[in-house]
């Protein structure tokens, strides 16, 4: 059966190495924070200028001072820093942000995403994205595998503007654990019940499946 | 020497149409409130603000789009704005959006004396377009020019007569990099105090960057997105 | 995640010869005695080291040169230090001589992930042979690379379990920007506290940019101009 | 009568505006600070790192964490400022510093200045001088009208490796004050007692001599 929004929150999180910097995005990403695994220390930075972004507060506590790149009334952890943009941005370019997850419209085989901007509707902006995408290490993309017509979101080739080319290192959907490799999207596992020739059905772009493909595990 | 002034009128009766101004804060976040509602109510016009975000229908800088006082938004991000949707597909208002990095550290650039900066935020979009790209050790960089501004106008939580500021939490963000790239650099503070109070090593923008000081009135700090647990 | 080490053998344990090392301090005034004393127990050799000064004669990265373990400074000044002087005309040593601010922004560069900066430091001058030189409104600006280097070893006055750093006075100088441009990054502190006990707000190097950290022992900070006045 | 090393800080002192922010060089500069005009507000920056410089401290008060660009000890006054070094070249390179003071070995008469190196003897190295000559608004010379060796320090061209050109608008000596005009040195006040014709025997490059030329007034 095809993952919920926080069972995509929960393969991802599995990804986490204790001592790693994160950058959660908007939607789905955020609730990776939800399923960070017992023992593993990780500092989650928000690019609005934040180091040690802890949980949303207590009814009636929230201060209109501390919120995160969402915009969400936030609190922090022990640990946490301050600082301005130009220096969180910095953080980020430089590479000391270990992992970024982040959402999408489109990604391709060779790891490009769209993720800012539909032509003809409104334009909201990119935001922090396009930084994040240009800079980051190590990009997971947390997505649904197909948008709201069926239309797969793996393609061999982005339709929508690029937010950065060849970055995504691997994607997590409803169906699958995909790796971006150099000839293509490789799946690693599928959801719980899900066949491989679904999974197959519903990306577009070049995938490769070698042998038997296992099921994720929580 | 003295760079207090009496209220946000005073401090910016000197902008005028056409002036291009900073604006601090992100989101609502750290938003210099006091000086949008006196360019609102001095009705100056055909601006161009450099802000990370352009408010929300009815608070920060989505009041001066209400009166239409902006000409162009430089941002990074502008959802949650009907009125600025609809003048920009009007065509009433100007838009450029820039990678929110980018945006800071062409801010930073100004404050730093550096003409220009390297990053690969956008190579390969169409914000490379135009620009010119350069390879350092097998990675591409667009090269971004510091912004030029006749005004930064930014807001502290605490600052003293000297002008030097401090920032409270989150509401940091692009302030103390605007504070830096202003031609005339105007803060509002939460709380001013005398010269001598701030602790040296805890100031984040030191006076040298601030023209102008006051003490901000009644601030709202609206919450654009409150989210909250319940105690258990 | 444990960034706290023993002491500055454990923490310098790796730097191994020929490697290329930052060292935060300005004068003898935030430098890390520590750390120096340690590299030099190790007698790790053929360094290249990237600070502001290069000690005096029995401080600071003087005990280093003592020793020669110096392959190469790269420095702005590096007056008042004999052995260092005999060592140049000698030819033991090389030396790269760049101006102050063009070496603390090459470090903040490395740190923001900028490969290269514009500044018109050293314009007309030997510093720009065989550097690019570039127009922006009409001034001359020299290109200069941000510094990569694999150890940058910095001291802070306080410190937290998670890398957090705050200076203490004119100690800051070089130290939060050499803290973000290693490729590792060692702190020694002379009060280490336990993660949450730093105000947030007045942290000047976050943890992000710190791989180890230890508390110091015996600062001797010694002074290289006492200059005084006398109470009437 | 040629002025001493105090004299010298004392005219230059006369060029400041209140609300100035003002960078002393190591040597004659450094006493400027002491003849800062009543009813005149200065703040002084070091460029290794602070605002709001103050004199020495009391005997017993040094403080090793507190040193200025000369790596003396001082103190600060009520609205001082600390910074890291990149901040603080960056308000220099910025032009927000309004007066930089400095000595120098060598001037020309289109304003090059030649103060960090002679070739043959040691190199100490420029510090944060040739950053200062390549940024600062407004840059006034101390320094003495001629060499221990009798010669001219105001030179048709420098002799030594340049620190910065076309930089300096004014220099004070032991002699005279002089601005930097397109044309050359132009003479604009002698010390008392001091001769114009001295002045003009002291000084190698173009001099510039308009009528009477009126004595210092302190």
């Amino acid at each position: 059966m095809a993952l919920d929004k926080n069972q995509i929150a929960q393969r991802i999180a599995k990804e986490l190495k204790d001592g790693y910097y994160v950058n959660l995005g908007i939607g789905i990403p955020t609730l990776v924070a939800n399923y960070i695994p017992a023992g593993i220390d990780v500092v989650l930075q928000s690019e609005n200028g934040l180091l040690g972004m802890g949980p949303f507060p207590f009814e009636g506590e929230e201060d209109a001072d501390l919120i995160n790149a969402g915009k969400q009334t936030i609190t922090t952890v022990p640990g946490s820093s301050f600082f301005d943009s130009a220096m969180s941005f910095g953080m980020i370019r430089a590479g000391k942000v270990d992992l970024t997850v982040l959402g999408a419209m489109e990604v391709n085989e060779n790891g490009d995403i769209a993720n800012w901007k539909i032509p003809g509707k409104m334009v909201k902006g990119m935001g922090g994205a396009m930084d994040l995408v240009a800079s980051a290490k190590n990009i997971i993309v947390a997505m649904m595998h197909t948008n709201p017509k069926g239309e797969s979101k793996l393609l061999p080739a982005c339709t929508l503007p690029l937010t950065g080319t060849r970055c995504v290192k691997k994607i997590v959907t409803e169906l699958a654990v995909l790796d971006i490799t150099d000839k293509g999207f490789k799946l690693l596992e599928r959801a719980p019940g899900v066949s491989v020739e679904e999974i197959i059905s519903k990306t577009a772009g070049k995938l490769i499946v070698e042998g038997d493909v296992p099921e994720m595990e929580f | 020497m003295n760079k207090v002034y009496h209220n946000a009128a005073a401090a910016i009766a000197d902008i005028s149409d056409n002036a291009i101004i900073m604006l601090g804060g992100f989101g609502l976040c750290g938003i210099p409130e006091n000086c949008i509602a006196a360019l609102v109510k001095k009705g100056v016009k055909h601006l161009t603000c450099i802000s990370n975000n352009a408010g929300v229908d009815g608070f920060g800088i989505g009041l001066m789009l209400e009166q239409k006082q902006v000409k162009k938004m430089i941002s990074s991000y502008v959802g949650e704005n009907a009125e600025f949707e609809r003048q920009l597909l009007s065509g009433e208002l100007e838009v450029e959006l820039i990678p929110q990095g980018t945006l800071a550290t062409r801010c930073m650039a100004a404050g730093y004396g550096m003409p220009a900066i390297f990053t690969p935020a956008g190579i390969g979009t169409e914000v490379a377009d135009g620009k010119e790209m350069r390879v350092f050790n097998g990675k591409e960089y667009l090269m971004e020019l510091a912004f030029d501004a006749d005004f930064a106008i930014v807001k502290a939580w605490k600052g003293d007569t000297d002008g030097n500021l401090v920032y409270k939490e989150t509401a940091r963000n692009f302030n103390p990099l605007m504070a830096m790239a202003g031609k005339i650099t105007i803060a509002e503070v939460e709380e001013l105090v005398p010269a001598g109070e701030l602790d040296p090593d805890h100031i984040h923008t030191p006076g040298i960057y601030v023209h102008r000081i006051f003490k901000g009135e009644h601030y709202e700090k609206r919450i654009e997105q409150r989210t909250v647990r319940k105690k258990i």
